[in-house]
């Protein structure tokens, strides 16, 4: 929106505040002492000039012609006292935004005046420059050395497993028991009592185990029968009928 | 020279071979424990006068050329970047204001800005944005850096040229958006 | 320091901003006219026992920061850090088994060590290599060292616990022994 619009000024304005300021420098050096009347004529005039000159104009140029227009009007007109502002109080604020632009401008051509990093003071070309050097310090303790070497020490020893030597019965041993015994019964028989006498807990497991893989061979040559009333119910023996 | 003492020695060395400004807390991480501060103090004066100077900027601190050797440093290559008017202006109203939005840069130039100039001064490593205001539509503000006081050689922005006289003329009073509207955009804004 | 004159402030500038020693041709060419190498010898005394001095290396001149400050120059950060499951195991191998080749360690961890393991426990200043193994090929073998015996609080590797302390201890890892037991050793008590 800013730039070559007003070409009457060969360097462009930033803007009608701008255009604004550089009138009030014209009239006065002190902003403070600038007549805002006399500033808002010079305005007009120059807007009505590129007009004549038929240079388009932005349009906030245009708005600032309108608010100036009216602020001129308020203050050649008898004082209303229900207006606020006051058309005073506009043109004071009008002149504070001058001052504060104005001052802002100069300050930037100050800051861009001081000695300069780079254009004015330099720095050294070639630093050796500082290096930071990470330092790993590991932490381990005790604890978890000697875990770590039980884990190891479980993970690859070889486990050595002892089959301990142990009575047992065959089922070729069951076998033949039982069918040297079921002639002799007539009636059903509980599979236990054809288990070997006095045998120990771990031989009278085996022998149970082998005696009723047994007594299924048999059940099945025809040589014996098996009875059951359930589940868990004792197993019996007979000779078939 | 006066002799330097080992760990003002050390605070010398570091500094010349950073190859950025240096803190403090950055300076110490260095030579370790000691007086930093009063180590900077006295290699300032040791410099001042001298070729080369112990400059502090900001919390940072730095070697470089004294200012009035600069017409036989002044290279052939322009390494300074030239900045538009609006960005001049821009940067100047940030480092006064700060911090400061946009709408209020523009109320105070009075026109827009134009699409790159904070780009340019934020590029430029001067300029960076600071945070949202706690007003409607939370608007970002924006607020100069440490490289903007080390490239203007500003101790701190106390120094800004003569920010003392405009916060006292009041110039430096933040900025009512709706009065600075109402004077000069209220019957339409242009944004 | 003792206040220099303008054209030895001058040379001093121009050396310090420089990107390469300079000959004193070329710091003429920046400064003119005047005595450069009497400036360069006054300074040269100037920097003298300083923090930066100014040396000659055969026909050029440069600042550099002084010798003894080079360690200042660079800050080491310690980071602890925890060793691997990997590293604290072959270190473990090591300190039971020593001296020990690369691949007894794999052969008793049953895994392969990577690359790093090794580097990270000789880093650390734990391990070392330790002459080689007259075998084919001639390993080189690992072994301990006394900043290991200081870090972990022993006499000697004597007071390392033995298998059967470990076994006390319950570090043969009793759930992986639980699980064998399961598998294979149902019929029968183990061991």
């Amino acid at each position: 929106m800013i730039g070559e619009q007003l070409t009457l000024d060969l360097d462009g304005w930033e803007g009608p505040l701008d255009l604004l300021l550089n009138l009030a420098r014209a009239q006065k050096v002190d902003l403070k002492e600038i007549s805002i009347l006399a500033l808002v004529e010079q305005y007009l005039a120059y807007v009505e000039r590129a007009r004549t000159l038929q240079l388009e104009l932005a349009a906030d140029y245009l708005v600032m012609a309108a608010w100036l227009a009216y602020l001129k009007s308020a203050l050649l007109l008898p004082r209303d006292p229900e207006i606020e502002p006051s058309p005073e109080e506009l043109a004071l604020r009008l002149q504070l935004r001058l001052e504060r632009l104005s001052a802002m401008r100069e300050a930037g051509a100050r800051l861009m005046a001081r000695d300069r990093l780079g254009r004015d003071v330099f720095r050294r070309d070639a630093p050796e420059g500082l290096r930071t050097a990470r330092k790993a310090s590991w932490s381990a303790g005790i604890f978890d050395l000697i875990s770590a070497y039980g884990r190891v020490s479980a993970r690859t020893r070889p486990v050595m497993h002892v089959v301990q030597d142990r009575e047992v019965m065959t089922l070729d041993a069951a076998i033949a028991r039982i069918a040297a015994l079921i002639g002799s019964t007539i009636d059903w028989t509980m599979i236990e009592t054809f288990l070997p006498e006095g045998a120990g807990e771990a031989l009278r497991r085996s022998a149970l185990a082998s005696s009723f893989l047994a007594a299924l061979e048999l059940a099945r040559q025809g040589k014996v029968e098996l009875h059951q009333r359930g589940p868990f119910e004792p197993l019996y023996l007979r000779v078939p009928a | 020279m006066t002799p330097a003492d080992d760990f003002a020695r050390a605070v010398e060395a570091v500094l010349f071979a950073a190859d950025e400004p240096m803190s403090i807390d950055g300076i110490r991480a260095h030579v370790g424990k000691g007086d930093v501060r009063g180590a900077l103090e006295r290699l300032a004066v040791d410099y001042a006068g001298r070729g080369i100077n112990l400059v502090r900027r900001g919390d940072r601190w730095l070697f470089q050329t004294a200012g009035d050797m600069a017409h036989f440093l002044r290279r052939s290559r322009e390494e300074v970047r030239r900045l538009s008017r609006a960005a001049i202006e821009t940067l100047a109203i940030i480092a006064y204001h700060e911090p400061v939005t946009r709408a209020e840069i523009e109320a105070i130039r009075g026109v827009q800005i134009s699409k790159g100039t904070l780009d340019v001064l934020m590029d430029a490593g001067w300029v960076r944005p600071m945070g949202r205001r706690e007003v409607p539509g939370r608007p970002l503000t924006f607020a100069t850096t440490p490289g903007f006081l080390t490239h203007f050689g500003l101790e701190s922005r106390r120094d800004l040229p003569g920010i003392e006289d405009l916060r006292a003329a009041g110039l430096l009073d933040p900025i009512d958006l709706a009065t600075e509207e109402l004077a000069v955009e209220k019957p339409g804004d242009d944004d």
